[in-house]
């Protein structure tokens, strides 16, 4: 049994807090993915959960048992460093053999798993090398070979893709989620890559300055999210925001202005708030729509990415100073300097409160 | 300052080195530095090379080793010739002899050194045992009285101690083993290799028996310190140690105050005599120095009449003048000096002046072949055989 | 896709390889490099030149310490001749080979056990633990002790009458009768090279400990989260990557080693049993006073030394680059 | 659980156990050095692990010597000096060994080397006369000058193998910066040198301290020389009398600033100072 | 003048010929991105151009001069590295300080451009630790920072976003295009991020293998991708590649027969190739369109991938082993289990033939 429980878990470097009181339970054979901005936590995280670093306040739990105070040795993880920590005196082969207990494994079983795993990331040609004659990638990719050819029944995983090109790191990925399906061990994965998370994940976990944000699936997180950090977070490019006020609510919904572009009817339950409320909302680029401008909305576009098989589109807000993006399949026909109207599609319109907190939808709507 | 001195390493030595500077730089009105040297001779040895070879003046008047006028003769200053041929006239005849080199006196007399026996009087009192005159009498004596002892409960009782260890001590102790056998000098005055004979070999026997008898192992890595150690310690019943540790037996905290007595060494055999190996001390003046008359000088007076019993009187230094031996304040301070005469006068020198520039060679030799035969490798005879043969390869340039 | 998307092994016609082509980067570089050793050549030019030139030509002359003008030349008859039918010279003196295999056995041993004992003081002093300062400063207290000072402390303690060493091994009933440690041909060498490990563990731990101190940290924790031993921790990852500084310990050990002098002479004197080569070297030279004999044996030293050295460096070049990378 | 308890237990036992043990080994003689010191000459020859009677009259009588008061002052400016130069000449030299490829770099190390291979006894006439020669004769500074035949190779060689072991990218990024070597050697890479320059300095630091053949050879009088020789000049009051006493205690008293000195250093020797540089 | 010019640049490591004879000309103020596989000698370029690897054959010039011989302190660049390199030793301030420093800029200078470099790059609460107490995307922003405070007239980027989140990455992304224009110096810079490359670059360089593939226009590369290599490389999801064998041919296109698939007629030029010519067809998963399955054009769909804003289908191919993607908005109506008939889009077919070299449009369509 390997499923991983974290209660109340703290970590203090000197004075600074780091992690704060984060809950969470990792079922045994789960695909967890870890997400949150750079410096939020992730890989303390990891590490607490791997022993390397010590939990200041909490328990972890692992298989029912606490573990806090046992060795990373005797947890049964295996673990991808960020920064890879590969042995430098060894070679690719040495260093992804050196994990599998020689004494328990026969050389031939040794051998077996480091040629197949060298296989499966295309590093069978560097076998022999030292890491210092290896590039950025390459390196990576051993330190994911070291941890994955000694099949723990927990692996965690630090942003093991970041330094691949698009191909490979979906190779890798599909080659991760094979891997997480024959081993069927627990999974604790770190990335900043959208698209990774949303294909492999069963669960997200949304870290934000040491506390989790939300915690649930790929979809609910994207369609559902919580809060304005999680929907901020979620989706590249990322939601617009807007400012708005409440001007009525009642039981079915809501109605909201937002400045510049009209009044929207939204099926969210605010009757907790006063009219008048500062709100904020939300719109992801792919639920705008561009038309021509109106008197009272009316917005320039200030610049239009190419992608190859989209645009993004970005759109001078009139209040605030985010750009507001507007995604479309290429080609496009909107060019920089034109102005627009901004029609958002309000069934994918979220609010949040002042707090940040997303308001839920109404019972009615919900129900259908 | 005019001069340079190097006098005394050890406390009380240099203190009196001083007195006496100073009474000389009172009456000359020319100063003088003294510079400490290393205790070890060896060392003070090498360091007095090293500064000769370079011809260097940094030191003027050295005080230098019985056996090192013939090593060091070269660079130093002919005080015959400085001084006049009659200079050392009064002196202890076998000192001049060892300190003239190729008719050259190079360097002056100035206090005198001889093996002599110490051992417990309250003990051979207690055993009923007289102070031995031949080693073999020792030898019984000793053990008696160390069995004896040891039955009382006094485990650690030794009967003899000495020099044992492989260095220039266990020369001198060897030598006074030999000579006083009858088994001659090593190498005799005229550079003759006399070792290999019986009597020689005999009185290495003689000696190697006692070693885990009524010697300890360990006396073969001890030199003067560590015999006195032991016997201060009132471990042991005799002791071969030069005159220096009388003082220190007799002093307040020692173990064995009042019950030391000093005699002259056992003789080897019936026929035999007593043989002490000659130690002390000269003054020399390098050839280098800038101010030779003046360095010449102040040796003579250090070495004068006056100082010297200055010395015996203060601090029991062996005068090398005969006349200080009759001198009544003089044996007013130290009795033995009277009774000990004759072991002074007649000491054995060892080889330095026939064997020159090879003497730390045959020395070395020497007392190899003596520590083989005192750990058990070789017999008396068989040591002295080889010796011969290696002291002749050693003469292969002559001496 | 994955086709493509190949390691780009190298393929094609390969290149003439011009290695070390020196550009005027490189070349700039290297001329920096020789600035920087410029200082260091001087001083040691200064330093060791003109004694080192001195002692291989003395050797080659009759010279004696009391006239060292007097010199003549003499070939290599220090070294070796053949003269009324014996064989002269340091290479036909019994005593310098007894002198060689005395110091080749004593480096060895000693050595051998500085360096493992050094490895346990260092991996000691490397954890984090309450008063390791103290400790630290403990057990370098060998090393600063002068040697001539702990050497006859060690004569001292080792005395076989009156030293605690002796005292206190009867006390513990391990022995019945004082053993005469210094001056039995048995034990001697033991004790001195007793004395010698106790002296320069220090040295070893330190150096270690220094490297042990640079080691890359998360390797450590990459081969803990991969469950491995410890003890195989140490052998496969530890030593490999201190093997360097390491073998540099045992190299300076080990010159030190063949050098040896004062312990054992102050231990045992000239006693042949324990005599070193430079034990041999220096009764030459200055008790004996033949400089050109002495200088013989020092070159003669020096170049077992240094062939010593040379066939260290070879077995262990993969461990320790000369200047390589 | 218990198991694992008492395990961790005996592990600890264990642990401070050595640890004991190395102190004793390491420490017990110079405890008894101690012990000797204080106990009247007398008691010299008896043996004992705790003196029955002590008093500080060897330290007075050593004390009350301004030559050996001098000659720790010579001595901490002889070592201090030597550990300097050393670790200059040193670290740049070993810049330009460990990081430098250029042809005869091998041949250098080994040239350097060879520097150690020959007997002081077989140098020490040679020396002698370089001193002379260029006027340093009883001047510390010829015993500084001196003391760099055995503190350079060593202190080269080692710095050069550390220096080797820092990454590469290091230097990379200062040389992008604009670093000139210099720079790259004082600002960069000193830093993170320091277990290393703390090791060799001590190292250095306490052969210049303790080295006597040189010392005893090159200076002549008390004003010039340094703690070894004054100890070993120390004398008793006879020409065979050891004095053990004063030794000891003057043994004692220079282990001290040996022992301070390592105590402030070893803050140096820290561990994971490169951490946190690179990636891979 | 920062224009650089490579000329047949080589790089040998030992036995291995890393770059190959690679020609490139970078004008001055150009924005330039290399792109490729892990360890297809991207980083050892940057170095090369930088001056940290000696090149073994070929010239290279900086504004017209030959700088082969030039040390990098000469050449007027900043890096930032793949690896970090941090100085370990010094806070965050003082890394990003120490070029200014160098290069004698007064106090003030050092100061400003150090701060307003940390408030750029979010890094202003860090100034004062050292790099080990950083994440590993603060400790990438710092080796930004880094170079970027020195204002270099060249500027190489290693991979310098790789450890941020989405959204932090296109808020840098931005600052450094704003960089760029205020700087107007030439930039070079490595990415895996196809976004990135897209958006930022005014010049991508494919390499592949040590040598270069294509260079040209994000527009260009995308859409006429030169070589099969660089039609897979460009474009996440890759392009879903066919066999196929070429039916007929005239001036004004060709036909093609695409086993599973049909025929097609095609506006490329195959002329010069013999009927029955083997060929391989390109076509990126937006310009495939599913619809029922009929007889003789019937795929399997094997996994769905739900992204949050758009769903990859994958589908069974009946040769090779690549799956075919699917790229639709979400949500979709397709599901695991189905199975489709496949529509390529002929307009935007691409053939390669048998070296895989793209064929080009006939003159006729071209010219359209
Ligand atoms: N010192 C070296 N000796 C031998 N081969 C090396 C050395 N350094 C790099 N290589 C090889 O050169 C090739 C190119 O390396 P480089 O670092 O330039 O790749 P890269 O394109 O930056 O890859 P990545 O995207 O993974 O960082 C790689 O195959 C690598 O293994
Ligand atoms: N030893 C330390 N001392 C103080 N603060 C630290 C230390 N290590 C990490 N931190 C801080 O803890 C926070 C979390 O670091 P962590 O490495 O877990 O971030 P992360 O989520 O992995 O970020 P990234 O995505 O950039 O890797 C960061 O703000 C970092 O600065
Ligand atoms: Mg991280
Ligand atoms: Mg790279």
């Amino acid at each position: 049994m390997a499923s991983v429980t974290l209660e109340k878990i703290n970590k203090v470097f000197g004075r600074d807090h780091i992690i704060k009181d984060v809950d969470l339970t990792i079922g045994n054979g789960e695909f967890v993915v870890f997400v949150g901005p750079s410096g939020c936590g992730k890989s303390t995280l990891l590490r607490l959960i791997a022993g390397l670093e010590s939990i200041t306040d909490g328990d972890l739990k692992i298989g029912g048992d606490v573990v806090n105070e046992l060795p990373p040795r005797e947890r049964g993880v295996g673990m991808v460093f960020q920064s890879y920590a590969l042995y430098p005196h060894m070679t690719v082969y040495e260093n992804m053999a050196f994990g599998l207990k020689l004494a328990k494994e026969n050389a031939e079983t040794v051998d077996g798993r480091v040629m197949s795993t060298a296989r499966i990331l295309q590093l069978e040609e560097l076998l022999h090398r030292k890491p210092k004659a290896l590039s950025g990638g390459q390196r990576q990719r051993v330190a994911m070979g070291r941890a994955m050819a000694r099949e723990p029944r927990i692996l965690l995983f630090d942003e093991p893709l970041s330094n691949l090109d698009a191909s490979l790191r979906v190779q890798m990925r599909n080659e991760i989620a094979r891997l997480h399906n024959r081993l069927g061990s627990t999974m604790i994965y770190v990335t900043h890559d959208q698209v990774e998370a949303m294909t492999l994940a069963d669960k997200i976990v949304v870290l934000n300055g040491g506390h989790i944000e939300q915690v649930g699936s790929p979809h609910e997180l994207y369609q559902r999210p919580a809060t304005r950090f999680v929907a901020g977070f979620m989706g590249s490019p990322t939601m617009n925001f807007m400012p708005a006020t409440l001007v009525s609510s009642d039981h079915l919904g809501c109605r909201i202005n937002a400045p510049g572009i009209g009044e929207m009817a939204l099926p969210q339950d605010a009757q907790h708030l006063s009219k008048g409320a500062e709100l904020t909302i939300g719109v992801r680029p792919e639920h705008l729509r561009l038309a021509e401008p109106s008197a009272d909305n009316r917005f320039d576009i200030v610049n239009v990415e190419y992608l190859g098989n989209e645009v993004y589109v970005y759109l001078d807000p009139k209040e605030g100073d985010t750009l507001i993006v507007h995604r479309s399949e290429a080609p496009s026909q909107w060019k920089e300097g034109q102005a627009v109207s901004l029609i958002p599609d309000t069934t994918h319109v979220h609010v949040f409160d002042q707090n940040g907190k997303a308001l839920p939808a109404t019972q009615a709507s919900a129900a259908a | 300052a005019d001069l340079t001195i190097s006098c005394g390493a050890v406390g009380a030595e240099l203190t009196l080195c001083q007195e006496g500077v100073a009474a000389w730089e009172d009456k000359t009105g020319h100063e003088v530095d003294i510079v400490s040297t290393p205790n070890s001779s060896t060392e003070r040895l090498s360091l007095y090379q090293q500064i000769l070879s370079a011809n260097s003046s940094d030191i003027d008047v050295m005080q230098i080793d019985v056996v090192w006028p013939g090593l060091l003769a070269n660079h130093l200053l002919d005080l015959n010739e400085a001084l006049g041929e009659d200079v050392a006239d009064g002196h202890f005849e076998t000192i001049v002899t060892n300190n003239t080199i190729d008719g050259r006196l190079v360097a002056m007399p100035w206090f005198t050194d001889a093996g002599v026996l110490y051992y417990r009087k309250d003990l051979l009192e207690k055993h009923g045992f007289e102070a031995p005159t031949t080693w073999q009498e020792l030898t019984e004596t000793a053990k008696t009285i160390q069995e004896a002892e040891q039955a009382e409960g006094n485990d650690r009782m030794q009967g003899f101690v000495f020099q044992g260890r492989a260095y220039e001590g266990l020369t001198v102790n060897a030598l006074e083993w030999v000579a006083s056998h009858g088994g001659g000098n090593i190498v005799e005055a005229d550079g003759e290799i006399s070792i290999n004979n019986e009597n020689a070999a005999k009185a290495l026997d003689l000696a190697a028996s006692w070693i885990g008898d009524i010697s300890p192992n360990g006396v073969l890595n001890y030199t003067e310190e560590e015999a006195r150690g032991v016997f201060q310690g009132g471990n042991a019943v005799f002791m071969r140690n030069w005159p220096y540790a009388w003082s220190l037996a007799q002093s307040e905290d020692s173990d064995v105050r009042d019950k030391v007595g000093v005699v002259q060494l056992p003789a080897g055999g019936e026929d035999g005599q007593s043989a002490a190996g000659l130690g002390g001390w000269n003054l020399a003046v390098s050839r280098y120095s800038e101010n030779p008359e003046l360095a010449a000088d102040l040796v003579a007076y250090l070495t004068g009449l006056e100082e010297q019993k200055r010395r015996a009187i203060e601090a029991s230094y062996n005068p090398t003048i005969d006349a200080l031996y009759q001198d009544e304040e003089v044996l007013e301070a130290v009795p033995f000096f009277g009774t000990l005469y004759d072991t002074f006068t007649n000491a054995v020198a060892r080889p330095s002046a026939p064997t020159g520039d090879a003497y730390g060679r045959v020395s070395n030799a020497f007392f190899s072949a003596s520590h083989d035969v005192l750990s058990g490798n070789m017999t008396g005879a068989e040591a002295v055989e080889k010796l011969e043969r290696d002291l002749m390869r050693l003469k292969r340039r002559n001496w | 896709m994955s086709t493509s998307l190949k390691d780009s092994a190298p393929q094609g016609a390969r290149l003439p390889i011009r290695q070390g082509r020196s550009t005027k980067v490189r070349r700039q570089r290297v001329k920096a490099a020789w600035l920087f050793l410029a200082p260091m050549l001087i001083a040691l030019t200064l330093v060791a030149g003109w004694p080192l030139f001195r002692t291989f030509f003395l050797s080659l002359t009759d010279a004696s310490l009391s006239d060292l003008d007097a010199a003549n030349i003499i070939g290599f008859e220090n070294y070796l001749v053949y003269e009324n039918g014996l064989w002269f010279g340091v290479l036909a003196d019994h005593v310098w080979w007894q002198s060689v295999w005395n110091t080749v056995y004593f480096s060895i041993v000693s050595v051998s056990l500085e360096v493992i004992f050094g490895v346990i003081v260092a991996l000691i002093l490397n954890a984090e633990f309450k008063g390791r300062t103290i400790v630290r400063a403990a057990v370098l207290i060998p090393w600063a002790i002068p040697t001539i000072v702990s050497a006859q402390m060690w004569a001292w303690m080792l005395n076989d009458q009156f030293g605690i060493i002796n005292h206190l091994l009867m006390m513990a009933g391990i022995i019945e009768n004082p053993i005469a440690w210094t001056a039995s041909a048995t034990y001697s060498m033991w004790a001195v090279i007793m004395v010698d490990v106790w002296k320069t563990i220090p040295f070893v731990a330190l150096l270690v400990l220094a490297a042990l101190q640079m080691l890359p940290k998360d390797c450590y924790e990459a081969a803990e989260v991969d469950g491995i031993h410890p003890v195989r921790v140490f052998f496969k990852v530890t030593l490999p990557l201190i093997t360097p500084a390491l073998m540099v310990a045992v190299i300076f050990r080990l010159l030190d080693a063949l050098r040896v002098f004062d312990v054992i002479y102050v231990l045992t004197s000239n006693s042949t049993s324990t005599m070193s080569m430079s034990v041999y070297a220096r009764q030459q030279l200055v008790e004996f006073q033949d400089v050109g004999y002495g200088s013989a044996a020092s070159t003669l030293l020096f170049l077992i030394i240094a062939l010593a050295t040379i066939a260290y460096l070879y077995v262990g070049r993969n461990k320790i680059q000369l200047g390589g990378d | 659980m218990n198991q694992r308890q008492l395990a961790k237990i005996a592990k600890r036992v264990g642990f401070w156990a050595l640890i004991a043990v190395i102190m004793v080994y390491a420490v017990f003689p110079f405890y008894y050095a101690v012990i000797t010191s204080i106990k009247p000459s007398s008691d010299l020859f008896m043996v004992e692990l705790w003196p029955s009677n002590w008093n500080l009259d060897n330290y007075a009588q050593i004390f009350s010597q301004s030559s050996f008061v001098r000659a720790i002052f010579n001595s901490i400016i002889v070592a201090v000096s030597v550990v300097f130069i050393a670790l200059l000449l040193g670290i740049t030299a070993s810049y330009a060994l460990g990081r430098v490829r250029f042809r005869g770099r091998s041949t250098i190390m080994l040239v350097i080397l060879g520097v150690s291979m020959f007997p002081q006894v077989a140098v020490l006439s040679g020396l002698f006369e370089v001193i002379r020669a260029l006027n340093l004769y009883n001047n510390p500074a010829g015993l500084i000058l001196s003391y760099t035949i055995f503190t350079l190779p060593f202190t080269v060689w080692v710095l050069t193998t550390f220096m080797k072991e820092l990454p590469m990218e290091l230097e990379e990024a200062a040389i992008m910066d604009g670093a000139t070597p210099w720079v790259t050697i004082t600002k960069v890479f000193l830093p993170l040198m320091w277990p290393a320059m703390a090791t060799t300095g001590l190292l250095a630091f306490i052969a210049a301290w303790n080295e006597f053949l040189f010392a005893l050879t090159f200076t002549l009088t008390d004003t010039q020389r340094t703690v070894p020789v004054a100890i070993a000049l120390l004398s008793g009051g006879s020409a065979y009398e050891l004095p053990w006493g004063p030794i000891m205690a003057a043994s004692v008293v220079v282990t001290v600033p040996l022992v301070v000195l390592v105590i402030i250093f070893q803050r140096r020797i820290v561990s994971g100072l490169t951490a946190g540089a690179v990636k891979g």
